[in-house]
């Protein structure tokens, strides 16, 4: 390797297309260098500081939506940006913001150090920006584990509870059991695409496109399918996906709300823009769909299945609404498996995600405000009343939830549509019929939830030694416009998709 | 004795992440738990070591690297919350860990 | 030479790695990682990857079990008190090792590579500048991220551990 | 004789190799041992021991007095009651681990010797051979990286004694030791920078340093240790407390732990411990005089071949430069160099008092650790600059 | 073109929705109710202008009044496009009439929380003018579910006896209708290959390319099934009795009068002309559900019930049994025949839940045992209830006595059989119309309405219940009288559409 | 008077480092390692013993090899330690020395005991009892150590003055105490 060739490898480095990612990564940097510097009065600026400066990320990067570097590949192959990466990075930021939202909510009822939350926040956002823009097995593994290694301290953050700690010690294991599978998977790949012996190999298999050329050339491969089959397990786990779902009740009870908020939309988006770059229609996996639709399918069909399911029964609402997320990890991936053959498909599931996004944190705002001090205790009973306790968050949790359950006039509806709608063109009937099924199953615990919110009053149980439950924080002007955003960008995007609408149905 | 081919190496690889997904199955002290998951990366890095070698190529060598790495920065975090979780519940063993029930 | 160092450290790495799964005392358990980590030690020398060899052993075996042994001591756990035998346990224990099994069995038998010729290939992680070379350009991005997975885990630790004004949980 | 050598079975040179290790090491730890017996005494104006002798060798006219003045008969002596006295094996400990410790103890202190070397000879050529058991070429990690290993020894001890004495000298010796290896490793990253320049072969071979420090010219002749001041005065630092030595020694710091980790210990177990701590110290200064001390060069800007060949013209003889003078002669300075290395570390030992723990690791990571990082962006910097 | 500088469709969607909308961001209560005078009002006289015009409109495939809004959802063939035909018409003025009755009875109902009342109300009301307006297949359905909402929470909150079991049976099995529905439309969309849910778009497009017949069977079979759901086809019907016994009144009217006419609609708009294969397979099963289901069985079960309400309620599902038998006989007569039913049927049943609610003001229950004797003190009352019950047992001189002659005249031409029972179900009607209206009004007082009448004073109606009963009546009156201003444009429309689908059902 | 307070130095870098500080003591510590040594190799060197030393307790006997015990037991009665035991006896009639009336029938002085101090020495009347310079006193037993009557003339020998108390006062009793 010659001084030239190590010339050219660095400046492909084109760090300029990273802006947004280092801007956080300086942020996060810039979050601890504050808590030194500044006077401890001032300390409640610091997370003001962050969602600013991420709110600031997110706009620039809408204003220069369309940068130069957009189509192609930098760092010597470890991203490739597109306008999906784009997107996700704005999705990934939106949700960041609203986790700092909630989190300043929450924060403020636990004794624990706060400036740490923010910055773990903010690394972590990065990570999964350069997750979906990454094409390199390495960069993937590595972004994945800066993800799930934040998550882990986020998950336990509310060390004081031994929910918080227990749910951090089970997704830990979880989730380091699937980053072992995926591993697996991955270094099998590797080494099959680099046998000499074999056509079409490659000495930098773990580029995707290197990869998928190899596994063009070779459509049987025993291995290689072992190694799909372990990365596609991996990747299952981060997104609850059946049978890789059972952490997710515990977890999402255990974690603290603005954590759990996190790990439902961001941290389950993450996964599927994996999936997307590895099975979707140009993905690493395209040549072997005859193993990923088959494997995916079933895959999507027991998790739409298990999620509605086990969610009717839940009363605990953190339980509930992991187990509903688990069955909307299902209508994604009935989205992944259409992707073969509809065009719509990815845009559908970006689009699905987003209404998820909006819907999602405006359920987990109204938790965060009607949560005590023990996070992980919220009971279903807790909302009976709400409507007339404070009419706006009991609006809001019902536009939310209307939205998850995929009622019309709401952006949550859309999504399904499209799901459905490129499933269809896919030609997974029986698929679509049971995501239909689940739609209406799911309609029952959701709309059992807004019942518990509008129709019922709170009556202390009968034996009056249980602790009255806790009463809603009323929500600050910051999080109140939040919320009211979210409702009404919920409601908006079902009427109104524009340019972004168009951007899914032309991709 | 076994020559040192690929898939011997493969197979020695197989072997020890397999017993390490066993021990992540079977065993009930989280501390144990915890090994057996070290294993199973260190069992990917032995894979990822003998294709690098045998295939003659250099990502798996450098992967190997940020797999340590990842792997330190992992056990750092988990015995952390191992600890603070032990000092709260005076137990590690997993069936133990049942605060979270519905 | 070669074939004996092999099969001497697959035997002893294979050997301590079912220890650590097997043995009820986690002490014991965390010194068969150690010794089956000394075990994959040797194989990476074998296989020529001397730098990764050492890492492995300055990182593994030197800090991260380690550490293990450190909070197996400090927690002070009386080995794996063996809960009785349920009945779904057993089943997902026979399950487990069935599911094992089979996939190293399907694995030995279908997962064939053909092994190429070993004078014939360069030993490139025998090389410690290419390692440089390589974290240096193509991988500068990855390693510049775990700078900041190691600030992250550090940060975290210290939250999960730290005794805090106001917070009377650690004494 | 290197013939013949050369002939036997791989696994049989292996023996030899490490028999020999065996047959250095123990002799250099108890000699250290006397060392530190006379260091001290000298420090604190005494004599030492100086009185044990045995009869054949009191039979010698000046060198049998000589020996026993300088009390090397006392080392046998203590060896002696080490191997002969009753083993006590107290009941309430974890039986296997409690004697695997000093065993796992030496493993460390054994095996990094073989990755040192300890001396050169000029081949025909003129080129500059090093000498040692294995020339490997990431050596210094090698040593790092068992060294490192050294730290289950004292867990061990510390938890299988079941005493809360040991404990505590366990848990903080693993502590420290992990502590001070960041910052020890950090320091000497410069001096690698140093020598690897663009276009070199990459290398982190311990040779490669000295042979360095041999090369004509100003900065080729200097020793790392002028060059890097800051990085020895780390690396050194770091030495003391990873062989825990005072004022560093915490394991074992008897004013508060008893005896610390090798509290329940006697007899040949707690002496296999004491070789190993000696041992430790041996390899550190080795270590710390290959990268810093220009290892068997005699001075500074004055390197070994350059010595041997003003022998060579002044004495006219070529037995000068025949390889095995040489060797003796580079081992010779070696050797010097690192009893000058060892005779630093007693003479810390007798005047720096020991820290309390906190303050141990409060210099660990407050003091040396940010210390080892800005000095290794200044000479990363600055060497990215002298070697543009 | 529309003489106003501004669609008046797209007004009358929109007017009610931007009070709705009004209202939700805090508009007080006082301008909340005086708006909504307005908003009531203004998609009747939309509604009643695009009458008045519509036979001077210029007309593409029979449709007046388009206009098409992009929505950024072209890629899709999704926009929304706005316009009446021939049997649109009609109904959007019922809507606009039903709404502005229905709007005018909330407003003097005093209901508790009456802002959020009005606010509900009015999402219907737009929900219902859009679901006529749309000539998008997709806009159509995404309305009427919009419409449907509202349904659910005003029964939840307002509702009567068991309101929350009710509201969660309704939600429930709505939601289910409308699922199988979706996926019946998605299918048409998707198998049809127009790219579009533009309906004039899908007939050319299919008229061009039929589907083959088994494909249209099957897609009619999940509308007609997803559909039926919604429209109270036995046996999927039992919602509607204890939904619209729960609701409150206005919900009622508008989702009985109105609402519930879609899925009729829908069969009438997209299965009907676009899968004519599938109504042949299904004419025959779809024709003996009604008959036996609808009208006989439900028709008996009507007699036994004892609350007023649920009477009501189970003899709307009696003549949704008509409205199918016309549906399955595919003919322009019979089909004609349906939608004047349609109508008709909106405005009676509106009516009568309108003067059952009134009733209940003044007998305190809805238990027609406990009543009797109210004619003597409230005669108004009791003529307009018995106008409409003979309404509603098709007396002629109301609009549904054309509706069932003209479904029987053409049922006849279907099966003989069927009409000879389908006509025995209007002597079932007319034994419990005439029963209960002589229960109510005439014969003795119970002991229990004595009582009730001693304490509270029992008063006739009054003005502000008079105005939206008369308006009804008055509609109900002229479209008996003068059904001809109806039946030519539906016939238009329908032989326009006839004839496409006999092109395609050629094939 | 006013009070003035003396602000306390802060440490100056150089200090606060300890470097300056540690190099000092090292440079200490290498000065003692070449200082001339101060061990007494005690067998084969003798300390010098200076005059006054307490050694060990003897009694003498007086230029005539009398003993100059008159076993008052002040010595056994000051002793701290309890080291001294006397057991007293009476002077034959017949003995020249009759009129000193008392002699120690047995004395022993308890070398395990004896603290040195010096009191017996000081108390005695007659100058009987005298420390030596004799600093090592070994033995084998117990019993060795406790040095009986014959032991400790032998160790003490005689003590070389003229006053010859006792024979000035037979002599005043004799003749008269002419010089009173």
């Amino acid at each position: 390797m010659t001084l030239e060739a190590l010339k050219l490898a660095a400046a492909d480095n084109t760090w300029s297309a990273l802006y947004p990612e280092l801007t956080l990564g300086c942020l996060a940097l810039a979050l601890l260098v504050l808590e030194v510097v500044l006077p401890k009065r001032l300390h409640p600026v610091i997370p003001d500081v962050a969602a600013a400066g991420v709110l600031g990320t997110l706009v620039g990067l809408l204003f220069n939506f369309h940068s130069v570097t957009l189509g192609a590949d930098t760092f010597n192959g470890l991203l490739h940006h597109s306008a999906a990466g784009q997107v996700m990075r704005a999705f990934f930021l939106l949700g960041a913001l609203l986790t700092m939202l909630l989190a300043r909510v929450s924060l403020a009822r636990q004794p624990m150090p706060r400036i740490e939350f923010y910055h773990i926040v903010l690394v972590v956002t990065a990570a999964m920006m350069l997750l979906a823009q990454s094409n390199h097995f390495v960069m993937l593994f590595v972004a994945l584990e800066t993800l799930t290694i934040g998550l882990y301290i986020l998950v336990s953050y509310y060390r004081t509870t031994t929910a918080s700690l227990e749910a951090g010690l089970k997704y830990l294991i979880m989730g380091a059991l699937s980053s072992g599978l995926l591993l697996f998977g991955i270094v099998l790949l590797y080494g099959v695409a680099g046998s000499p012996a074999l056509p079409a190999h490659s000495a930098e298999a773990m580029n995707y496109g290197e990869l998928a050329r190899f596994l063009a050339a070779n459509p049987h491969n025993f291995l290689a399918s072992l190694g799909i089959v372990l990365v596609l397990s991996g990747i299952a786990f981060k997104i609850g996906a059946f049978p890789f779902q059972i952490w997710i009740p515990d977890v999402y009870q255990g974690a603290p709300t603005p954590v759990t908020a996190f790990l439902a939309v961001a941290s389950k988006a993450a996964g599927f823009t994996v999936l997307l770059g590895l099975c979707g229609a140009n993905g690493a996996f395209a040549a072997y769909s005859s193993l990923t639709t088959p494997v995916l399918t079933a895959m999507a069909a027991a998790t739409i299945i298990f999620g509605n399911l086990a969610a009717l029964t839940q009363h605990n609402v953190k339980r509930l609404i992991g187990l509903s997320g688990v069955s909307h990890a299902g209508f994604l991936l009935l989205g992944v498996v259409a992707t073969a053959h509809s065009s719509l498909a990815a845009g559908a599931i970006y689009f699905y995600l987003f209404a998820y996004l909006l819907a999602s944190f405006a359920v987990f705002g109204v938790m965060t405000h009607v949560a005590g001090s023990d996070d992980a205790d919220q009971e279903l009973d807790h909302y009976a009343g709400l409507a007339k306790e404070n009419p706006f968050l009991a609006t809001v949790l019902a536009v939310g939830l209307g939205s998850l359950a995929g009622i019309p006039p709401l952006a949550g509806f859309m999504g399904k549509l499209f799901i459905f709608v490129s499933a269809f063109q896919a030609g997974a009937r029986w698929l679509l019929v049971i995501a239909a099924a689940g739609v209406v199953v799911s309609i029952y615990y959701y709309f059992g939830w807004i019942k518990a919110a509008f129709f019922e009053t709170w009556t202390p149980p009968a034996g009056s030694d249980t602790p009255a439950r806790p009463t809603p924080t009323p929500p600050g002007m910051m999080a109140a416009l939040a919320l009211g955003a979210l409702a009404f960008a919920s409601i908006a995007l079902g009427f109104y998709q524009g340019p972004f609408g168009q951007w899914l149905t032309l991709r | 004795m076994i020559a040192p081919t690929l898939n011997a190496y493969l197979a020695l690889s197989v072997l020890l992440f397999a017993l390490g997904l066993l021990g992540v199955l079977i065993r009930r002290n989280t501390l144990v738990v915890f090994m057996c998951l070290e294993l199973m990366l260190v069992a990917s890095t032995l894979a990822l070591v003998a294709f690098s070698r045998f295939n003659g190529t250099m990502d798996g060598n450098v992967f190997v690297f940020f797999i340590l790495t990842v792997a330190a920065a992992e056990v750092a975090v988990g015995l952390a919350i191992i600890v603070a979780l032990f000092r709260k519940r005076q137990t590690i063993q997993i069936d133990q860990l049942n605060t979270l029930k519905n | 030479m070669g074939p004996f160092l092999f099969n001497l450290f697959a035997v002893f790495s294979v050997v301590c790695a079912a220890g650590v799964v097997l043995n009820k005392n986690a002490v014991n358990a965390a010194l068969c990682l150690l010794l089956s980590l000394v075990g994959v030690a040797g194989l990476f020398v074998s296989l020529e990857a001397y730098l990764l060899a050492f890492l492995l052993l300055l990182v593994y075996a030197g800090a991260i079990v380690a550490l293990f042994l450190f909070i197996v001591m400090l927690l002070d756990t009386k080995g794996d008190a063996r809960p009785t035998l349920h009945k779904l346990p057993l089943l997902a224990r026979v399950m487990a090792f069935a599911l094992v099994g089979a996939g190293v069995g399907s694995f030995v038998v279908r997962g064939q590579l053909e092994s190429p010729d070993l004078s014939r290939t360069p030993a490139l992680g025998a090389s410690l500048k290419l390692y440089a070379y390589q974290l240096f350009t193509t991988y500068l991005l990855p390693v510049q991220i775990l700078g900041f997975l190691l600030l992250v885990a550090m940060l975290g630790v210290i939250v999960l551990s730290k005794k805090f004004d106001g917070l009377d949980d650690i004494k | 004789m290197v013939d013949f050598y050369l002939q036997l079975h791989p696994v049989v040179q292996g023996l030899l190799k490490g028999l020999a290790v065996i047959l250095v090491i123990f002799p250099l730890g108890g000699l250290c041992s006397m060392a530190e017996r006379k260091v001290s005494a000298w420090i604190q104006g005494r004599q030492g021991p100086n009185r044990a002798i045995v009869p054949w060798a009191a039979w010698i006219p000046v060198i049998g007095p000589f020996l026993q003045r300088i009390g090397l008969f006392h080392v046998m002596a203590d060896g002696g009651k080490m191997l002969f006295k009753e083993d006590a094996l107290p009941g309430h400990v974890n039986k296997f681990y409690f004697v695997l410790a000093p065993i796992v103890a030496m493993i460390p202190a054994l095996t990094t010797v073989t990755t040192v070397p300890f001396g050169a000879y000029l081949d025909p050529s003129g080129q500059v051979i090093p000498i040692g058991l294995a020339n490997v070429d990431i050596g210094l990690l090698a040593v790092f990286a068992v060294s490192s290993l050294g730290v289950y020894s004292l867990i061990l001890a510390g938890w299988a004694s079941n005493s809360k004495y040991p404990f505590l000298g366990g848990v903080r010796a693993s502590a420290q030791l992990i502590s001070y290896e960041l910052s020890m490793a950090l320091s000497v990253i410069p001096v690698f920078l140093w020598i690897n320049e663009p276009g070199s072969e990459g290398t982190m071979s311990l040779s490669r340093t000295v042979a360095f420090q041999s090369q004509p010219g100003f900065w080729g002749g200097t020793w790392f240790i002028f060059l890097m001041p800051v990085s020895a005065f780390i690396f050194l630092i770091a030495l003391f407390a990873e062989t825990n030595r005072q004022p560093f020694d915490m394991p074992e710091s008897e004013s508060d732990l008893v005896g610390g980790f090798h509290t329940e210990y006697g007899a040949f177990k707690w002496g296999l411990f004491f070789v190993a701590e000696y041992a430790h110290m041996i390899i550190g200064s080795a270590v710390f005089t290959l990268l810093f001390l220009g290892g068997w060069n005699p001075l500074p800007w004055v390197s070994l071949a350059d010595l041997m060949n003003w022998a060579h013209h002044a004495i006219g003889s070529p037995l000068v430069i025949h390889p095995l003078v040489v060797g003796l002669i580079s081992i010779g300075i070696f050797l010097g160099k690192v009893i000058l290395g060892i005779f630093f570390f007693m003479w810390v030992r007798w005047t720096v008092p020991r820290f309390r723990y906190d303050q141990v690791m409060e210099l660990g990571w407050k003091k040396l650790l940010p210390l080892a990082i800005a000095n290794l962006l200044a000479y990363a910097i600055g060497i990215a600059i002298i070697q543009k | 073109m529309s003489h106003l500088p501004f669609d008046p469709l797209l007004l009358a969607i929109v007017a009610p929705l931007a009070l709705a909308l009004m209202i939700g961001l805090g508009l007080p209560k006082r301008w909340s109710v005086r708006l909504a005078y307005v908003a009531f009002a203004v998609p009747l006289l939309m509604a009643l202008h695009a009458w008045w015009h519509f036979s001077s409109e210029p007309q593409v495939d029979g449709y007046a009044f388009l206009t098409r809004y992009s929505t950024g959802l072209d890629g899709l063939g999704i926009g929304l496009k706005l316009g009446l035909n021939g049997i649109s018409l009609p109904l959007f003025v019922l809507a606009g009439v039903v709404g502005l009755a229905a709007g005018l009875y909330a407003l003097q109902s005093r209901a508790e929380r009456l802002k959020i009342y009005l606010l509900l109300l009015l999402i219907m009301q737009g929900g219902l003018m859009g679901v006529f307006a749309s000539v998008d297949v997709f806009f159509f359905y995404f309305f009427h579910e919009l419409a449907l909402i509202p349904t659910f929470i005003m029964v939840g909150v307002w509702g009567g006896r068991d309101r929350s079991y009710a509201a969660m049976k309704l939600t429930i099995y709505l939601t289910a209708g409308a699922m199988i529905s979706l996926v019946g439309l998605i299918a048409l969309y998707v198998k049809s290959g127009a790219h579009s849910f533009d309906l004039i778009a899908l007939r050319a497009h299919l008229a061009a390319h039929p589907l083959a017949a088994t494909l249209q069977s099957n897609i009619f079979g999940l509308l007609m099934f997803g559909f039926g759901i919604l429209v109270s086809l036995w046996p999927l019907h039992t919602w509607a009795p204890l939904g619209y016994g729960a609701a409150p009144s206005s919900a009622a009217m508008l989702h009985a009068g109105v609402l519930k006419k879609f899925g009729l609609y829908g069969l009438i708009q997209v299965a009907l002309p676009l899968l004519p294969a599938g109504l042949a397979h299904w004419a025959h099963p779809l024709a003996w559900l009604a008959v036996v289901g609808n009208v006989l069985i439900v028709g008996l079960i009507t007699i036994a019930q004892r609350d007023l309400k649920q009477m009501i309620g189970y003899s709307s599902v009696m003549h949704m049994g008509y409205a199918f038998l016309g549906i399955a006989t595919g003919s322009t007569l019979g089909v004609g025949g349906v939608v004047l039913l349609m109508v008709a049927h909106g405005f009676s049943v509106a009516l009568l839940f309108l003067l059952a609610t009134s009733v209940h003001h003044r007998t305190h229950t809805f238990a027609m045992d406990e009543m009797g004797s109210l004619a003597t003190k409230a005669p108004v009352l009791s003529a307009l209830f018995v106008a409409t019950t003979f309404a509603s047992i098709g007396l002629p001189g109301f609009g549904n006595f054309w509706g069932e002659l003209t479904i029987f005249v053409a049922l006849w031409k279907f099966s003989p059989l069927i009409t000879a029972l389908s006509v025995a179900g209007v002597v079932i009607a007319a034994v419990y119309g005439l029963r209960s209206a002589a229960r109510v009004f005439f014969g003795p007082a119970s002991a229990r309405f004595t009582e009730i009448m001693a304490k509270h004073p029992v008063s006739d109606l009054l003005w502000a219940e008079k105005i939206p009963a008369l308006i009804l009546l008055a509609a109900l009156m002229f479209v008996g009288f003068w059904p001809k201003s109806l039946s030519d444009p539906i016939n238009a429309a329908l032989t326009r559409t006839a004839a496409t689908a006999v092109q395609s059902g050629n094939h | 008077m006013a009070v003035k307070i003396v602000e306390r130095k802060p440490l100056t870098f150089a200090e606060r480092t300890y470097i300056p500080q540690i190099l000092g003591g090292l440079r200490t510590t290498f000065r003692h390692l070449a200082r001339r040594k101060e061990t007494l190799e005690y067998p084969e060197q003798r300390p010098t013993v200076p005059t006054g030393y307490r050694g060990v307790p003897t009694l003498v006997k007086d230029p005539h090899g009398r003993e100059k015990c008159v076993s008052c037991q002040l010595c056994e009665f000051v002793c701290p330690p309890k080291a001294i035991r006397i057991t007293p006896g009476e002077i034959a009639a017949d003995a020249p020395t009759h009129h000193v009336e008392k002699a120690p029938q047995a004395f022993d002085i308890d070398m395990l005991r004896c603290i040195y101090c010096g009191l017996c020495e000081e108390v005695c009347p007659e100058e009987a009892i005298v420390l030596q310079k004799q600093y090592s006193m070994t033995g084998y037993t117990r019993e060795e150590m406790v040095n009986h009557k014959d032991r400790l003339y032998e160790l003490g020998g005689t003590l070389p003055d003229q006053h010859l108390k006792w024979d000035k006062k037979k002599s005043a009793e004799e003749h008269g105490n002419d010089r009173h």
